[in-house]
């Protein structure tokens, strides 16, 4: 009933929704996928990836060009684009937004090894950077950079990497490399988390526990879009109405909202109360929403609103044994030794992946042998599916073969934190190791009260089943296979401190180098010794519906980084106000 | 308050002022019968009940406990619960029109204007969170329907009828800033503002002490006769009766069984219900009598005596709350310096006005309280240094009965665990025939044994109380109100135990009362207690023959006697 | 207890059917105990499935039979109700009935401070506090609420112990030199036991309400199954159209429930006690 | 007592209160509470990023120094940053706090008005059918548990499974329609979860009233019913009915926030302990616990004083 306003157009506004709160917006320390969304379009990293390229692809974004590598491969150089400007802050003196700079890139890298900022991507760059150890046990003295990471001049960067590290460029993309200006350290310090000072496509206007509202950087840099640059496939994207975006300049949103809504119910509701306009579909949902599931196809009443897309999670979920636990991993007297493999193996062999696939992840996701999932390019799809094939006669088998029954089997610990799901999948386990012959009261659930309790205890090596996903940094098989290093024991990633000589070795090797047939067959064999030692009851790569209005031309992503693609929605019919 | 309801009311005016006294009565009932619903016949309250209540006249109502006197009060002001009961006459005249006991509107179009009533409990009777003023003035606004300065004056007045000088201060206050008397005159100030034909007070100085009850039964005289209201005066004291109302209707068992002049009440009872109650009055004699003790004069024998309890000097009080914060209220002193001595074989009255310290005493005595100076002996014993063992000797030979017997016994326990646990902590034997035998005593079946004390009239609740507290065999007996709250005729019982006790055993008993005249008639020697001390001490003749203080001679003036004064 | 109390509750109708309910969920509550009854801890049946004679409430996600898993949510909520219950009864009577012994006393005015500091934490945080505290689960859930619990009953019987506590049995036998725990033992809390009985089952009915809450956000019960854990899943379950774990959860909690009140509202009755304490 | 004298005693109490109210909620929430190291780290932590967030987070100073400096910033009206996004708590409640007093207000106010009004018709009626009636009704509300009856109506209330009429989460109140559209449902609930617990005070405590000396009294006078309850009744259970009341508004502001925010996803204090609660977020959970505390102090004092002026039998003395 309100008298529409007549000075210009409507404004664009999107409400888009996540099924969790970011905890931190210090790029820093913003290590969700929810956080990691909403910093990506707050500040500008130096590459991101191409909009609808698959399998993923990297372009310049606050970088003018991708980085030249020296003859090594040890030293990159990068040209920043000029007259790139924060936005207005109070940071600023006269509160005016000053250019983006080399040195920023070079603070906002060096502040993960400042002990003050306690940051939670370093370890994207630890020991790779030339100096920057030293740097930081001088006292982490910004005016003196390490001689590993400097600014040549205003707009040029260069970085000194101690060994080859190919990965280098995805780092760059990442959260954790946005670049954000000294001033607002010095000013907002903790208020980092809830207020934004960068130079990305929006600006945050607020954000709480329960949204967040960003507005168009009306001062981004003007840079028409080529979809074909950006990877425009008809296959995929044909049909979304990509098209309208051709040969115009993002943000095309004037307002951008986002709904943190962690309950499925909730935010199923509240999507089809049309209050938000994306949706991250509960597996609950899948039945009622879908025609069918290969292809996926809605129903036509909910075809007629909505797009869909079924989209591979840049990740996947597996259960490591702890190996430092007697009882199951690895045992000083060999025979034993053998005994415990065998007796990891049987588990193996009797976890039921295709109904725990049906079951949680709506029968979408796909299970594969061993830990290189199927979102990485060096992904092997023919390789034998045994481990991941439910076969109770042979773990049977297996048991009684090296002499296990039910009085001496040991008792198994599944750790969860506290939540309903995870107690959902500890009732699955228990109930196919009950069919393999353990006695019900001999498996039984560690309950943490809290995730990061649960993070404590598996770090301290204390739980004996440890179940987590991974989310991958990169498209790079390297960054699963780390999980099964030696050196990245707990408290690194490697949570079941699998720690083999020969897949060390390989690891080692294959680390420095550039992807190649070489290296993918290095990674192969890492992958047989992890199925070999039946070190994981792997792995599980699901597969996420999302649902979005059809009012809307865009191509939504969660991989990865999540969040380049907001940039680019467009809303095909403005809204009436 | 419709106006239909309105219309159905007798109008006052009816009967002009002269005319009321020969003419109809205020109020006449004819066969009222109240039943206890869905029970039949056995449910039978109240049969076929007749009444005439002349109008400026105060008419008695006698009984026993429980033979109906408050219901029938109720039944008439169509009070009685209407879930429980059920109430019928053949005839109700108000005024000479008929009511319908049946009609609740009715009735509640009655209440107030044409009948009032006073309840026993002045404690409770009046609205606690609003002014006297407004809570007398209250049903003279409803009259005239909404709020008046009128009615203001009205109360004021009726106030400063009922003898408040200041009826102003009186009507700012809220009803626990005043005494249970004057909050009994508040109520009847009430009944006086509005004037009703008929008002019922049931039981009104039950809770007064002797002295207050006389002011307020003056103010019910004054109601009556000058304003004209037939007044149902509800009691089972006697004396009462015969000094205020003109005649005396005798319930027993939910029938009205004698109907007498007052002044014929000492001499002309014919119905035994009647007789029970007259007999149980303690007397007065007119002349000197021999001394009450079985023993020889007392007071010449005591010289040569030693007594058997000396309390010296003594003073005691509750003890100080201990607080973890300062600004708690701190103990003081309530006996200042008293001094008693008590002989075997003798009863020791203590009397004194409500508070003086009376019961303090009696705690005092049995160790419940700390004696913070002065000095108690037992035989020549002193307390003062007793060890644990020697306390616990003391606490055997003086045993305490209290006032209540509603209260006295542990209501989740038999009689016979309650008396063998005091057995066993004494060290006696509480075999089975020994707890009969003390059950004897007191004049209680066997069969008692085995029930709790609910199952018991207070009479009975309170010989058991007496049994648990002789089974340790004590030397000495302290009565405190034992007998106040008992019908006069089941106390005359229990005092002739009391009396053979001692003859029996030499048993002493120190018999706390605020009833003079039944200390007159039973004691040996009477202490009158006033502000935590004795003010007086001597025979019963001596002290009503010649009473040195005032407050004793208060206290005798206020004895009710049956002989109409 | 009062024989004309009693009498009146056997003849109140809501007490008959609370007590014959409650007593059948009890039976069901130890047959589950048994193993008689409830899940076998099986899973991989076809999920999903629809009310049928072979699964009165259908299946749930993990194709476990749903009612089955209702049934053994009544053994976990009799044994968290009743282990909350015995705990918050028992240090109520007993602190209560020490602070009651000596209002005013150094011991009562502690007492009431603990009770006014519990009293100030609201429950939820309480148990999350602890749940942190004492490593999540079961044992956490209980030991909160029975620390939150208490309090109401000690003030209860606090207060009835200072009441009856100047009565004249009481003194009587203080008179005659009892010690004062046999005074509270055999007189005072005997006196009091109408009140334990109906805060035991205030005290049930609350348990097992906070249970559920607690499970939905996440700090409950997660070594068993209980109706509170079953409702937080059906609130994945209900949109999508599946209504067999709300269904039977909210069923047999509300039974049970019932039953409760009803109980405590015939104890009430005929004990003339109200709850007019805030 | 003096006046003065009285309100030191209350203060000390109050601050003695809150002090152990902090000291149990420190030991169990911070000494005892969850780790928060490890949700601070990255992937590949060394076990010197783990000292290092250790001792930034302060892990490894003595209790007794923790808590005082705990103490004296808290004192100071510093409540620290939420471990959740760095937020000052302070400011994180203060934008909260009105949210929540606007979404539970109406439910509050509502449940109490009809509970005392079907407590009197019941207890006027006591044992007659409406009794029965409104006592059967209270005892089946009393049987549903929150978390049932919001589920409930959200389902039928806000999706296309029933009547979709009102929105299933959010708070975007600009004005009174809006407060409307978003208050109504939580406000439905609220009401029905408190109703049974409501009623039966209410007919409880005018019954108690209805029972004493002093209603026979003005009864035998003249009073009618309306008078009885709502003059004699209510104007004498104005201390319990008080105290309840006062007593009920933490409780209610916290607690009952807690579920319905939650499932509502308003961005209350209730939404706001959640939170606390799931990701163990000492500073704001301790903050809420205290604030909570205060906030009894306060309705001890405000139930006092209007026992005092509700009853001049406790002003007097
Ligand atoms: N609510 C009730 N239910 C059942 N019986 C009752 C009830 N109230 C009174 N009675 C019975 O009615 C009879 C008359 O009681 P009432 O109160 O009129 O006695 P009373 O003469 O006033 O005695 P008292 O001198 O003790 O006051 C008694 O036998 C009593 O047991
Ligand atoms: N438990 C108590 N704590 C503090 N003071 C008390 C206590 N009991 C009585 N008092 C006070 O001690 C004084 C004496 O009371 P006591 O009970 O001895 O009077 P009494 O002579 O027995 O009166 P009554 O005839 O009314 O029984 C009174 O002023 C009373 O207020
Ligand atoms: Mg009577
Ligand atoms: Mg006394």
């Amino acid at each position: 009933s309100e008298a529409p306003e007549d000075d210009g157009p409507a404004p664009v506004t999107y409400v888009h929704s996540m099924d969790g709160a970011p905890k931190s917006l210090d790029p820093a320390r913003a290590s969700s996928i929810y956080g990691k969304t909403l910093v990506l379009n707050l500040y500008d990293t130096l590459y991101r990836y191409r909009y609808l390229a698959r399998p993923y692809a990297l372009a310049p974004n606050l970088a003018a060009a991708l980085p030249e590598f020296s003859e090594d491969g040890l030293t990159l150089t990068i040209r920043l684009k000029e007259g790139v400007r924060f936005v207005d802050d109070p940071a600023f003196p006269d509160g005016v937004g000053r250019e983006v700079v080399a040195s920023d890139v070079v603070y906002s890298l060096l502040r993960h090894f400042d002990p003050e900022t306690q940051s939670q991507g370093a370890w994207l760059w630890r020991e790779r950077i030339e100096g920057l150890e030293e740097w930081k046990a001088a006292g982490a003295d910004y005016d003196a950079p390490p001689p590993g990471l400097r600014a040549l001049d205003e707009h040029t960067l260069q970085l000194r990497l101690t060994q080859p590290y190919p990965q280098i460029v995805y780092t760059l993309t990442q959260g954790y490399a946005a670049v954000l200006p000294r001033e607002a350290v010095a000013y907002h310090g903790e208020g980092l988390g809830t207020h934004a000072v960068g130079s990305g496509p929006f600006r945050l206007i607020s954000v709480d526990r329960t949204r967040a509202v960003l507005e168009r950087n009306s001062a981004f840099r003007q840079e028409p879009v080529s979809l074909a640059a950006e990877g425009f496939d008809p296959a995929f994207d044909e049909g979304l109405g990509l098209e309208r975006i051709e040969g115009r300049a993002p943000p095309f949103l004037d307002r951008l909202e986002v709904e943190f809504i962690r309950e499925d119910a909730a935010r199923w509701n509240a999507f089809f109360a049309g209050e938000t306009e994306f949706l991250k579909l509960p597996v609950a949902q899948f039945d009622r929403v879908l025609e069918s599931r290969d292809p996926v196809r809605l129903q036509p009443n909910m075809a007629e609103r909505f797009h869909v897309q079924a989209a591979p999670e840049a990740g996947f979920v597996y259960t490591s044994f702890n190996m430092d636990d007697p009882a199951i991993g690895d045992h000083p007297d060999p025979d034993q030794d053998e005994r415990n493999r065998a007796l990891r193996c049987a588990i193996v062999k009797a976890f039921d992946w295709p109904t725990r696939n049906q079951q949680f992840s709506g029968g979408l996701g796909r299970v594969f042998p061993g830990v290189i999932p199927p979102v990485v390019p060096e992904f092997n799809p023919d390789l034998d599916p045994t481990s991941i094939t439910h076969d109770l006669e042979g773990a049977q088998a297996l048991l009684t073969e090296y002499g296990w029954n039910a009085e001496n089997l040991p008792v198994l610990k599944w750790g969860f934190p506290s939540s309903v799901t995870d107690r959902q999948l500890f009732e699955l386990f228990r109930g196919y190791m009950v069919t393999l012959g353990f006695p019900a009261e001999k498996v039984q659930p560690l309950v943490y009260a809290s995730f990061g309790d649960f993070l404590r205890a598996f770090t301290n090596r204390e739980v004996m089943l440890v179940t987590t996903g991974w989310t991958l940094d990169y498209p790079d098989a390297e960054n699963t296979l780390q999980l099964f290093y030696g050196r990245n024991a707990s408290p690194g990633a490697n949570n079941g401190n699998f720690d083999d000589e020969e897949f060390n070795r390989l690891y080692r090797e294959a680390a420095v180098l550039e992807p190649s047939p070489e290296r993918t067959a290095l990674f192969q064999a890492m992958n047989q010794r992890v199925l070999d030692e039946c070190a994981a009851i792997s792995g599980l790569n699901r597969r996420l519906l999302l649902l979005w209005s059809r009012e809307l031309a865009m191509q939504p992503d969660r991989a990865f980084v999540g969040g380049y693609f907001f940039r680019f929605i467009d809303r095909l019919t403005p809204e009436v106000p | 308050m419709s106006s239909s309801a309105a219309a159905n009311r007798p109008r006052r005016d009816s009967t002009p002022p002269g005319a009321r006294e020969t003419a109809t009565p205020a109020l006449s009932v004819r066969g009222l019968t109240v039943q206890l619903r869905g029970r039949g016949a056995s449910g039978t309250l109240l049969e076929g009940l007749d009444l005439d209540l002349p109008a400026g006249e105060i008419t008695g109502l006698a009984g026993a406990s429980g033979s109906g006197k408050t219901l029938t009060t109720l039944a008439l002001m169509g009070l009685a619960d209407p879930g429980t009961f059920r109430v019928r006459a053949q005839q109700v005249l108000l005024a000479g029109e008929p009511i319908d006991l049946a009609n609740q509107r009715q009735l509640g179009g009655l209440r107030g204007d044409h009948m009032a009533m006073v309840f026993q409990d002045p404690a409770t009777a009046l609205d606690p969170v609003f002014t006297i003023g407004y809570q007398v003035a209250a049903p003279l606004r409803r009259r005239s329907g909404g709020r008046s300065h009128k009615a203001r004056d009205l109360a004021l007045a009726a106030l400063s009828a009922v003898g408040f000088p200041e009826p102003e201060l009186i009507a700012a206050r809220y009803p626990h800033e005043l005494s249970g008397g004057q909050r009994q005159r508040c109520v009847i100030a009430m009944a006086q503002a509005l004037q009703p034909a008929v008002l019922f007070a049931d039981e009104p100085t039950t809770a007064l002490d002797t002295l207050t009850q006389q002011v307020v039964l003056a103010e019910l005289d004054r109601l009556a006769s000058e304003c004209g209201t037939a007044i149902l005066l509800v009691s089972h004291d006697l004396r009462l009766m015969a000094q205020h109302a003109r005649s005396v209707l005798v319930m027993a068992s939910g029938k009205i069984v004698e109907a007498l002049d007052a002044v014929k009440l000492g001499t002309g009872a014919r119905h035994p219900c009647t007789r029970r109650l007259v007999d149980a009055l303690p007397r007065i004699p007119k002349t000197p009598d021999p001394p009450n003790s079985a023993l020889a004069d007392p007071s010449a024998d005591q010289a040569m005596r030693e007594p058997l309890l000396d309390i010296i000097d003594v003073t005691s009080g509750y003890p100080p709350r201990r607080a973890l914060l300062p600004g708690r209220v701190r103990g003081e002193n309530t006996l200042h310096g008293v001094s008693l001595s008590v002989y075997a074989g003798e009863i020791h009255g203590v009397a004194g006005e409500s508070g003086c310290g009376k019961s303090t005493l009696a705690r005092m005595l049995v160790q419940l309280l700390p004696v913070r100076s002065g000095s108690l002996r037992l035989d020549g014993e002193d307390l003062g240094g007793a060890d644990r063992e020697q306390r616990r000797r003391w606490q055997r030979r003086l045993q305490l009965v209290f006032q209540d017997p509603g209260s006295a016994l542990s209501p989740r326990r038999t009689v016979a665990q309650t008396l063998s646990e005091a057995a066993q902590h004494f060290g006696r034997s509480d075999a089975r025939p020994q707890l009969e035998k003390t059950l004897a005593d007191v004049e209680m079946d066997a069969a008692a044994l085995d029930r709790l004390p609910g199952q018991f009239s207070s009479g009975q609740r309170q010989r058991i109380a007496l049994a648990s507290a002789l089974i340790g065999e004590p030397d000495l007996l302290i009565a405190d109100e034992a007998l106040s709250a008992l019908d006069l005729p089941v106390q005359a019982d229990i005092l002739k135990l009391l009396n053979r006790l001692r003859t029996q055993r030499g048993l002493a008993i120190l018999l706390i009362s605020h009833d003079l005249a039944l200390l007159r008639a039973h004691a040996d020697t009477i202490s009158v207690m006033d502000g935590g001390r004795i003010i007086e001490q001597g025979t019963p003749q001596a002290l009503f023959s010649a009473p040195a203080s005032a407050l004793t001679r208060r206290l005798i003036a206020a004895i009710p006697r049956l002989e109409a004064g | 207890m009062r024989s004309d109390a009693v009498q009146q509750l056997w003849r109140s109708r809501g007490w008959r059917f609370g007590l014959g309910l409650g007593l059948m969920l009890a039976a069901i509550a130890l047959a589950v105990g048994f193993g008689w009854l409830g899940p076998d801890g099986s899973v991989g049946g076809p999920q999903w499935q629809g009310a049928s004679a072979a699964h009165w409430f259908g299946t749930n996600r993990l194709g476990q039979d749903i009612f089955d898993r209702a049934l053994a949510g009544t053994a976990t909520a009799f044994r968290v109700g009743g282990l909350v219950t015995a705990g918050a009864l028992v240090l109520g009577a007993l602190l209560g009935a020490a602070a009651g012994w000596r209002t005013g006393s150094l011991l009562d005015e502690v007492m009431l401070y603990l009770m006014g500091v519990l009293d100030s934490v609201p429950i939820y945080l309480l148990a999350a506090a602890l749940a942190f505290a004492l490593g999540g689960g079961e044992l956490a859930v209980i030991t909160a609420m029975t620390l939150s619990f208490w309090t109401a009953t000690a003030r209860l019987i606090r207060g009835e112990v200072a009441r009856l506590r100047t009565r004249e049995f009481v003194l009587s036998a203080q008179a005659i030199g009892l010690p004062a725990p046999l005074i509270v033992g055999r007189h005072l809390l005997p006196n009091a036991a109408h009140i334990l009985l109906v805060q035991g089952a205030l005290t049930f009915v609350a348990a097992i309400k906070t249970e559920v809450i607690l499970s939905f956000l996440g700090i409950g019960t997660l070594e068993n199954v209980s109706w509170g854990l079953m409702l937080a899943e059906s609130t994945q379950d209900l949109l999508a159209g599946h209504f067999g774990n709300f269904a039977a959860a909210s069923l047999l909690l509300f039974l049970l429930l019932l039953a409760l009140n009803l109980m405590t509202d015939a104890l009430q009755d005929a004990f003339d006690l109200r709850e007019t304490a805030a | 007592m003096s006046l003065a004298g009285y309100l030191l005693r209350r203060l000390v109490h109050g601050a003695a209160l809150m002090l152990g109210v902090a000291l149990l909620s420190f030991t169990l929430m911070v000494q005892f509470g969850p780790d928060q190291t490890f949700e601070l780290l990255g992937k590949n932590p060394t076990t010197e990023d783990i000292e290092t967030v250790r001792e930034n987070l302060g892990y490894d100073r003595p209790f007794l120094m923790r808590f005082g400096d705990w103490l004296s910033h808290t004192l100071r009206g510093d409540f620290g940053v939420s471990a959740a996004n760095g937020e000052p708590v302070g400011p994180l409640l203060g934008r909260a706090f009105p949210i929540t007093l606007a979404l539970v207000l109406p439910g509050f106010l509502i449940g109490n008005v009809l509970g005392l009004l079907l407590g009197m018709l019941a207890a006027w009626h006591r044992g007659g059918a409406w009794d029965r009636l409104v006592l059967g009704g209270s005892v089946a509300g009393l049987s549903l548990s929150f978390l049932v009856i919001i589920i409930v109506l959200q389902l039928l209330l806000c999706t296309p499974y029933g009547l979709n009429l009102f929105p299933t989460r959010g708070w975007r109140v600009d004005g009174l329609g809006s407060y409307f559209y978003y208050v109504t449902v939580p406000t439905l609930a609220l009401i029905t979860v408190s109703l049974g617990y409501n009623t039966r005070f209410y007919r409880a405590v005018i019954l108690e009233e209805l029972g004493r000396e002093h209603i026979r009294t003005a009864r035998a006078f003249g009073a009618g019913g309306g008078e009885l309850l709502f003059t004699h009744a209510l104007r004498n259970a104005a201390v319990p009915v008080l105290t309840r009341l006062l007593y009920s508004i933490p409780l209610v502001l916290v607690s009952g926030s807690l579920l319905i925010e939650t499932y509502f996803g308003i961005p209350g204090v209730g939404k706001i302990a959640f939170d606390a609660i799931t990701s163990g977020d000492q500073a704001v959970l301790l903050a809420i616990v205290v604030l909570t505390a205060a906030l009894f102090v306060a309705v001890q004092l405000l139930a006092d004083a209007g026992s005092r002026l509700a009853d001049p039998r406790l002003g007097s003395s």
